[in-house]
């Protein structure tokens, strides 16, 4: 336990949220007293369920407690295909920004995890679906890049619904840049560890999240490439259940293992002292 | 609905083959009667490059996907001479969907790597419609990796309406085969050249162009997401496909202007399904000349410029909030 | 006929059973009666050393397969502290026929690779009892990439029957697998030490076994056959397992005065099983004293000597016709 | 056609071939004029059944004719177990010697294809059923180092019946032995070509047959780790039809292309021209 109960209050997004002090459980359907669930790094004490969270409250898990520095938050999109479908993709884009006070979906900086200075990306879900475009592409290509030119380990947590269709071509493009950032990073020496948590998808899922030294699940996550819906309505059957779940891709040999929320924070710790020092840190930091 | 959405380029088809049978009406007539009808002609040709230049989005898609646009299977029998398939990803199956291979490209070793959709219903299910499994893009990969250990460039045809989405696709990885791709096509230290010859569906056909020059015939597509796809969430009706192909920007033309292709080939009026020996042609000329400019480049220079080409796609800002 | 087999075991366990009971009633004797019978107690000793010494090739079998012989997961529990498992072939299906991951081996961070057999019914159907299929090789390769890159010693547990003889680790092309990863282990460049703890089984366990250093406990087995395999082969009655097992010279000491391995790790008389501390004790000794001397050596020596110890296997001359 | 006219009468292993002037075909059981099977490289003109050759045979078959020059035909096994079944194995050893004037399971040497200068290795089944000991282990090693210190392009015909049990440990070592000497000949930037021919199987299957650049097979041949009566013993049901042959393998994404005999020279001429020069060869060399 220690380190993270010194945590900041985690600032959820609020309008995700209902604003009782109650939350009901999606795993158990159990009604929840909302600091509990808080303290617990909203994860269901009885079930496990763990809730979605945003960036800022993964990197207070993640990080030791103050030494996150964030870089590149500047960095956002614009609308190069001048796109609009119910609603023109700037006007859709600037509520975003102002909703979340983020430029795009995902936060990006350095931090110390025990002995180990990280290079750090974290993605948001509560920004337009988590979807990549040139902004979020760029983001995760810079902190790669700084990684890689600082000789740090990088560490990205993916949770995405996909391509942002509304970026068009300059989103797939995206793939194929932070991939490319990947191999240099990978051909320096370093390690990548690639966390994903529920959901991740599509092309974030079949370009960076998957192209870790070590691939971690969060419990229960949903990981694929094409959807459940798109799988379904191409072969017209059912799924079997725990389809495209951490667990079944465990089993099916795509990722190392499966780490609950509370364990991760350790996990990471453990991870690098044994790439980077090959020394075990056995006085946790910060608790 | 699908009917109504292709009743699109089949006005424009009939309007072509009539303007086409005037024209040559006319030139017989130059020609019998020792008349000079150049005037007429010239109006006729200048009406067909018009109704050319008006094909929108959505018609140049129905061209991409055309029955009779010449495939992957046309070009590799015609560019190039001795085809010698390599199959096999070593590991599961060879993927159908995928064609791969040794050849020789006006006398110069390539090495060929090709999405197939198939022609026939059998030759179809056979390519699994052109949508390849996890195996088809390690298959690929090996095959890109023999290219470069023996020094051979690479050149890849695609064609595809995306990686497949199956179960079992899923079961074998196909994110990480598709992740694995482009993070190892952008090291190969041999030149590489990706011909978009039709679809270029998504993460299923990034896959497979990763490279040094990216060339797209003048009617094929190149999308983040299917028309259709992006219709049917974006505007919740898979029927508002035309509007969403013209939202996407994904013809040749829109991803030149965006500088994300380096080079579009023509093809004959109205689609290569019209004349496939032109448009076979031309594809052939563009892979000479390509390759002939990246003949020669040093391969750290090589592999640093493929980097710095993908590394500028983009179009982002700074906020100062 | 196999329960005949298992007799040589069973007798041998019954005798040094009373052997030992012999001792501690003379030692307790001596005890409360203040006699010295040291005399018989070293008698009694040299006859259990002689019983042991004695021990056949098909003993030594029964031993390495001994249902209570301490298994790959009772050595990775203690010999190492803090093991975190890595799964998965990043292909296909993560194989329990093999455990991979990573340790501290006193203080020092090692890669572990290891073949596990399983105790309980539920366990062996779960490691397919020990037999691999081709992702477990490859989940074992990528898990030594791993360490490669990261820099740390490889250490491996040998104990299989062998690779599984099955219709999808066919298909999925086992030998393939086992194949590249001998070429691949030979070319690695951190230390790999191999421990074969209880049944080294043919190519499916040379194939985690291509190491700058092969420790044998004193009596696991390994062997280019099984000895039933071998019987019903070559001496067409696979109840000549015993003739077999003697004529392939499988134990540790034939292995060691052929200079195939390195060192032999002493067991507790009568087998590891009879007392599992000692042994994982003994191996712990080892691997630390193997770790320290291959500790600093140059990458390419490394190679270079790993090269040069396979090199150097086999038996032939030179004819003069 | 062509270049193969020329080539010498095969000298097919005579113990091996009933001493008549016909012989029967066991794909199609026509009987056959044995000139015009010798004629036709051993394959039945009507339904493509390959017949087993010598090695001598084969490589007639590959090399240009008169380029080929043998080295290490000395080496021989011998018996450092002492082994002995039913007959000692130095005597069942020197039997098979005397029987097929040859040392050891396979022939290594050098030969021309086309323009190509190339390292050879060929496996001999009527040697003991091509099994593998250490003569024939240091053999292809041997001829593998002279292929990597030469840089000339390797090519190794495999048939096997596995392991030489009479052995033991020295036979299973050969597998690491032949391999990497393997990756060093790959690491140089060399070419190797596989060939697998009825039946390749076991040890040999499971180390250098499966290490090619290239992997081709004859038409139906058996290619397996596990022999189908093990396999047919371990899961207690019949293999389907055309399990563990060479089309099979194409199919499963193993090998890179079946080849018919007839066609093989040719085709590794392309393959060693197209890897080595990158020009092909217009005018085959010596038809
Ligand atoms: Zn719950
Ligand atoms: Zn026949």
């Amino acid at each position: 336990m220690g380190w993270f109960s010194k945590l900041l209050v985690p600032d959820r997004e609020k309008s995700k949220v209902p604003h009782g002090l109650w939350e009901k459980c999606p795993g158990c359907l159990r009604v929840i007293y909302k600091k509990d669930l808080e303290k617990n790094l909203w994860v269901c004490a009885q079930c496990g369920y763990h809730f979605k969270i945003s960036a800022k409250d993964r990197i207070n898990s993640l990080a030791d407690p103050g030494t996150f520095k964030e870089l590149y938050s500047e960095i956002g999109s614009l609308d190069p295909l001048e796109f609009t479908d119910s609603e023109k993709y700037c006007e859709r884009y600037k509520k975003a920004r102002e909703k979340s006070k983020m430029n795009d979906a995902c936060i990006t900086g350095t931090a110390m995890i025990g002995k180990n200075k990280t290079a750090l990306a974290v993605m948001d879900f509560y920004f337009m679906g988590g979807s990549m475009g040139s902004a979020l592409g760029e983001k995760i290509t810079l902190m790669t890049e700084y990684a890689t030119e600082n000789k740090l380990p990088l560490i990205i947590v993916s949770t995405s619904g996909g391509a942002r269709m509304q970026e068009g071509i300059f989103s797939l493009m995206q793939m194929a840049k932070t991939s490319a950032a990947l191999a240099r990073h990978s051909k320096a020496g370093l390690i990548y560890i690639s966390i994903l948590v529920d959901p991740t998808t599509g092309g974030v899922t079949a370009s960076y999240s998957m192209l870790g030294d070590i691939i971690i699940a969060e419990p229960n996550a949903l990981i694929c490439f094409a959807g459940p819906r798109v799988i379904e309505q191409t072969i017209r059957q059912k799924l079997p259940e725990g389809f495209q779940r951490s667990e079944f891709l465990l089993k099916h040999g795509i990722i190392d293992m499966v780490v609950p929320r509370a364990e991760m924070h350790d996990k990471l710790e453990f991870i690098l002292d044994f790439t980077n020092s090959g020394q075990r840190t056995v006085e946790k930091n910060g608790g | 609905m699908a009917d109504n959405l292709q009743a699109n380029l089949i006005n424009l088809e009939e309007k072509l083959n009539e303007i086409d049978s005037q024209i040559s009406k006319f030139k017989q007539i130059s020609a019998d009667e020792g008349i000079k009808l150049n005037d007429v002609v010239e109006i006729l040709e200048r009406k067909k490059l018009q109704l050319l230049d008006e094909l929108d989005a959505w018609q140049k898609t129905l061209i991409a996907r055309h029955k009779d646009r010449p495939l992957a299977c046309d070009y590799i029998n015609s560019v190039f001479t001795d085809f010698t398939p390599m199959c096999g990803d070593r590991h599961i199956m060879d993927d159908h969907a995928i064609i791969s291979g040794m050849a020789y490209l006006q006398g110069r070793p390539v090495v060929v790597v090709a999405q197939e959709k198939g022609r026939t219903t059998e030759e179809k299910v056979l390519r699994n419609f052109g949508m390849p499994h996890p195996e088809g893009y390690r298959k690929a990969l090996r095959v890109m990796k023999f290219a470069e250990k023996f020094n051979r460039p690479i050149i890849t045809f695609i064609d595809t309406p995306g990686a497949y989405p199956g179960i079992e696709a899923e079961e074998r990885g196909q994110a990480l085969a598709i992740a694995e791709n482009l993070r190892e096509m952008s090291q190969i230290s041999v030149p590489i050249i990706a011909v978009v010859i039709g679809e270029g569906g998504s993460g299923g056909a990034l896959a497979l162009s990763v490279a040094d020059r990216i060339l797209m015939l003048k009617y094929s597509i190149y999308s983040v997401i299917s028309p259709e796809g992006c219709a049917s969430i974006l505007f919740r009706d898979a029927g508002k496909a035309p509007l969403a192909a013209a939202a996407l920007k994904l013809t040749a033309d829109d991803l030149y202007k965006f500088k994300i292709i380096d080079q579009i080939i023509s093809e004959p009026s109205g689609g290569a399904h019209r004349d496939a020996k032109s448009a076979i042609d031309n594809v052939k000329t563009a892979l000479i000349t390509n390759l002939d400019e990246l003949n020669g480049v040093d391969k750290i220079d090589l592999v640093n410029g493929r980097y710095k080409k993908f590394r500028d796609m983009g179009v982002f800002c700074s906020y100062d909030n």
